[in-house]
């Protein structure tokens, strides 16, 4: 690698080094200078959140529009990408109005949770090799911790509004929620089982195949459950406006409802980097070990794309019933994520004691949980795509099944129900 | 002894955390109140296991504790409220309890000082702990057994209070 | 450097105001509560051993998790109870709840 | 310990930025209160005393199985992380916790305790 080039091919590291020995020069002590430097970061990465919102709010509009066959936002900037500033600007004019009977501290408190709980997520998420905010060594948990504190701002903004409605939402939130979160838990553990570690660098970094093309079933429950959690469409029944009229947030106005606003987008985005990462192989891609730098578009790419992914799902996907919600999540989702791990820990407990025991003899079976390179992870792919297969196939199954005797139930009580239609008329 | 630096001032936060938190708990009239202070508290003490090297627990205490402990008994406040007045609070024991208690903690703190002055940690945590623990669930030699009985445990409280809360 | 004692001061204040709680509030809800207080200071005190005593070894890394475990179990229980209690009488003040029978 | 640093200034710093408009809403903002705007959201009508709904206890029943698997997680993502290095016996032994807890799911199932009425 030419040694001019250095920065432009890992700018992460060049701007983190330039900065340490700037302050150095400037007379502050190694621990002052590395202080500074994290607090640098720290300080970027929150605004790279609240400003990346602007995009997203601009860009869900846009496609929004687009799906719908309408124009979308197209006046303030060229092709509207003022609009969301404009709509700040707004926002920070209004009253913000405090219900007199409103619990102050909890209630203005609720907000800035919700977005603390946001922007905590991107401390673990890695945007390239070498810029990662912290690579803990239990990243994958962290992520789950921070995001339950969304979880308590929720509560805490229903209860502290006093309002009849603000309550039942967030209460239906929360038993939404909390039961979407058992798929997260149990499906993000494949990930850690295939690397062996929980540290988000080093998941990204043995996705030399990427893990949706091992364990597709674990990705797209992770994702479906990430979406109900943020509660996005399908999923909005949080905030739905025909039934408890908008939620938790219903007495919020000015910007400390644009706060929370602002918190349920930045969170759509996050966890399509955290899909990324934990799925799409993050920040990897060609030319990616030559040039670090690269890992941000591909970072950034990839994230986009899924966004849009999200957008349409938005667009396309009618709002669920509660009940529907709920049946989806623990009669499906569980169980299958549940036979999931499982079957993959029999399996490969088995293949490799086999193997071991030399009763199972190939040349590859040596060096089964090796991820090295894409090669040597071929064969556990190719074994952790059949019992995904075989998962799919079973539980399409039943719920074949299950849908007949469903269908039948109905129609016999059509049936009986027919003589006395017929009187009635 | 106590010099200052970011570990100590952080300590001292997280300390001031832990234990207003605790005052708030069991002073404030208000439960819902009450559970968020519950919650300050917790989170104070995971942030002390954070500063005591064990960030795997200081997680869990957040997931567990914030996450779910903390809504439960948000929502127990909540089906429980219709006799939730906002009046006293306190029984007519309150002054030997406090006596009691303030006694306890002078008693406890005059010991551990006696006992464990300045001590420093011996050595390092191990940076693979994780791992030794996930092996150490599964063998014999480990904790095989408590593994295996805590997830009974956890089974037979989920039935408990499944058949308890919703006996009508 | 914090030293071990600092640690040890903290858990033994909070787990005088769990002891103050229990004593002192009505609500078995509270109660319960500052339970939960006292079981993480001994958790905390757990932890803070392991840390300065013992940290090669896992044994009081491992008896914070379950305790962990028994205190979520214990809450969960506890929960249970109440809301039972409440259903079934109508109040939660412990002091109301002295029958052992109904 | 550094790694830590950085996760509190961000969660500082994440607390910080919205706070800053949240007050300066409340300080320099249009602040005309009345009565009317200032009351309770209720379709027109006025609340009485607090929002004492009663709550089923169907939401105590979610939070509860989702508390167990919260704290399945805690014996289990550390089984996962030592997975690749496990002995068969080891595997089952994980395996047969995650059942263990399966069996909890099963039990809610099938005494409806999951269903949304």
């Amino acid at each position: 690698m030419p040694e001019a080039l250095a920065p432009i091919l890992d700018i992460a590291t060049f701007i983190r080094e330039t900065l340490l020995s700037l302050f150095e020069t400037l007379g502050a002590s190694p621990e002052l200078a590395n202080g500074l430097v994290t607090f640098i970061g720290a300080f970027l990465i929150a605004n790279f959140v609240l400003l990346i919102l602007v995009v997203n709010i601009w860009m869900e509009r846009k496609v929004m529009a687009r799906l719908q066959d309408r124009i979308g936002p197209n006046r303030v900037g060229p092709w509207g990408l003022f609009q969301t500033v404009a709509d700040l600007g707004k926002l920070l004019s209004k009253e913000i109005i405090i219900p007199s009977q409103a619990d102050l501290i909890p209630f203005l408190l609720a907000p800035l949770l919700a977005v603390m709980s946001v922007i905590g997520i991107w401390a673990v998420i890695p945007f390239a090799e070498t810029a990662i905010g912290t690579d803990v060594s239990i990243g994958v948990l962290y992520f789950m911790a921070v995001s339950s504190f969304g979880i308590m701002a929720i509560l805490m903004a229903g209860w502290s509004s006093n309002n009849k409605y603000a309550l039942l939402g967030a209460f239906r939130a929360v038993a939404m929620l909390v039961s979407y979160e058992v798929p997260i838990i149990l499906t993000l553990m494949v990930p850690v089982l295939l690397t062996g570690s929980m540290r988000m660098n080093e998941i990204v970094m043995a996705q030399n195949i990427w893990f949706i093309f091992m364990v597709p079933l674990a990705g797209i429950i992770f994702y479906i459950s990430q979406v109900a959690e943020v509660g996005r469409q399908p999923f909005d029944l949080l905030e739905a406006e025909s039934e408890i009229v908008a939620g938790y947030h219903i007495e919020y106005s000015g910007f400390a409802f644009a706060i929370f606003y602002a918190a349920e987008w930045a969170h759509g985005f996050a966890i399509c980097a955290l899909f990324v990462t934990l799925f799409l192989g993050g920040w990897q891609g060609p030319f990616v070990d030559q040039i670090p730098t690269l890992g941000f578009i591909y970072f950034l790419g990839k994230t986009f794309l899924v966004y849009i992914i999200q957008i349409w799902m938005r667009a396309t996907v009618p709002r669920l019933r509660i009940d529907q919600i709920m049946d989806f999540c623990w009669k499906l989702l569980i169980p299958v994520s549940l036979a999931l791990v499982v079957l993959i820990a029999l399996t490969e407990g088995i293949i490799t004691t086999l193997a071991e025991q030399g009763i199972l003899t190939a040349p590859f079976l040596a060096n089964y949980f090796s991820t090295a390179t894409a090669a040597d992870m071929l064969p556990r792919t190719f074994v952790l795509l059949t019992i995904n297969a075989f998962i799919t196939i079973v539980t399409l199954f039943l719920l074949a099944r299950r849908g007949r005797a469903e269908r039948e139930r109905f129609e016999a009580m059509r049936q009986s129900m027919a003589p006395i239609e017929a009187g009635t008329d | 002894m106590l010099t200052f630096s970011p570990v100590s001032v952080s300590f001292f936060i997280m300390a001031l955390f832990t234990i207003g938190g605790g005052l708030g708990v069991v002073t404030t009239r208000n439960l819902v109140h009450a559970a968020l202070f519950l919650v300050l508290s917790l989170f104070g003490i995971a942030g002390l296991y954070v500063l005591l090297e064990a960030p795997y627990l200081a997680v869990i205490q957040v997931l567990v504790y914030v996450g779910a402990i903390s809504i439960l008994i948000t929502i127990t406040v909540m089906v429980t409220r219709r006799l939730m007045g906002i009046e006293e609070t306190y029984n007519r024991q309150w002054p030997i309890a406090a006596i009691i208690s303030g006694l306890l903690g002078a008693g406890l703190i005059a010991l551990v000082v006696a006992q464990f002055g300045a001590l420093t940690p011996v050595a390092d945590v191990p940076v693979d702990n994780i791992e030794q623990l996930g092996r150490a669930f599964v063998t014999h030699q480990g904790f095989l057994l408590p593994f295996e009985v805590a997830s009974v445990l956890l089974l037979a409280a989920m039935i408990g209070s499944i058949v308890i809360s919703r006996d009508v | 450097m914090v030293t071990l004692e600092f640690y040890l001061i903290v858990a033994a204040i909070l787990f005088s105001i769990g002891v103050y709680g229990v004593l002192a509030r009505r609500n078995a809800v509270a109660i319960l509560m500052s339970v939960e207080l006292m079981l993480n200071a001994v958790n905390l005190n757990l932890v803070a051993f392991w840390r300065f005593l013992a940290p090669t070894e896992l044994n009081g890394f491992v008896f914070a998790v379950f305790v962990f475990a028994v205190a979520a179990a214990e809450a969960a229980v506890g929960l249970a109870l109440i809301i039972s209690i409440y259903r079934n009488r109508q109040t939660v003040l412990a002091e109301q709840i002295n029958m052992l029978k109904w | 310990m550094s790694e830590w640093t950085f996760i509190a200034l961000l969660l500082v710093t994440a607390f910080i930025f919205p706070a800053i408009p949240i007050v300066a809403g409340t300080l320099l903002g249009p602040r005309k209160p009345n009565e009317m705007k200032n009351s309770t959201y209720e379709c027109g009508v006025e609340t009485v005393g607090d929002t004492w709904v009663q709550f089923k206890v169907q939401y105590y029943i979610f939070a509860l199985v989702f508390l167990v698997f919260d704290i399945e997680l805690i014996f289990l993502y550390p089984w996962a992380v030592a997975y690749n290095q496990l002995p068969l016996f080891g595997i089952v032994a994980g395996v047969v916790f995650i059942i263990t807890l399966a069996e909890a799911l099963v039990y809610a199932w099938r005494k409806g305790a999951l269903e949304w009425l």
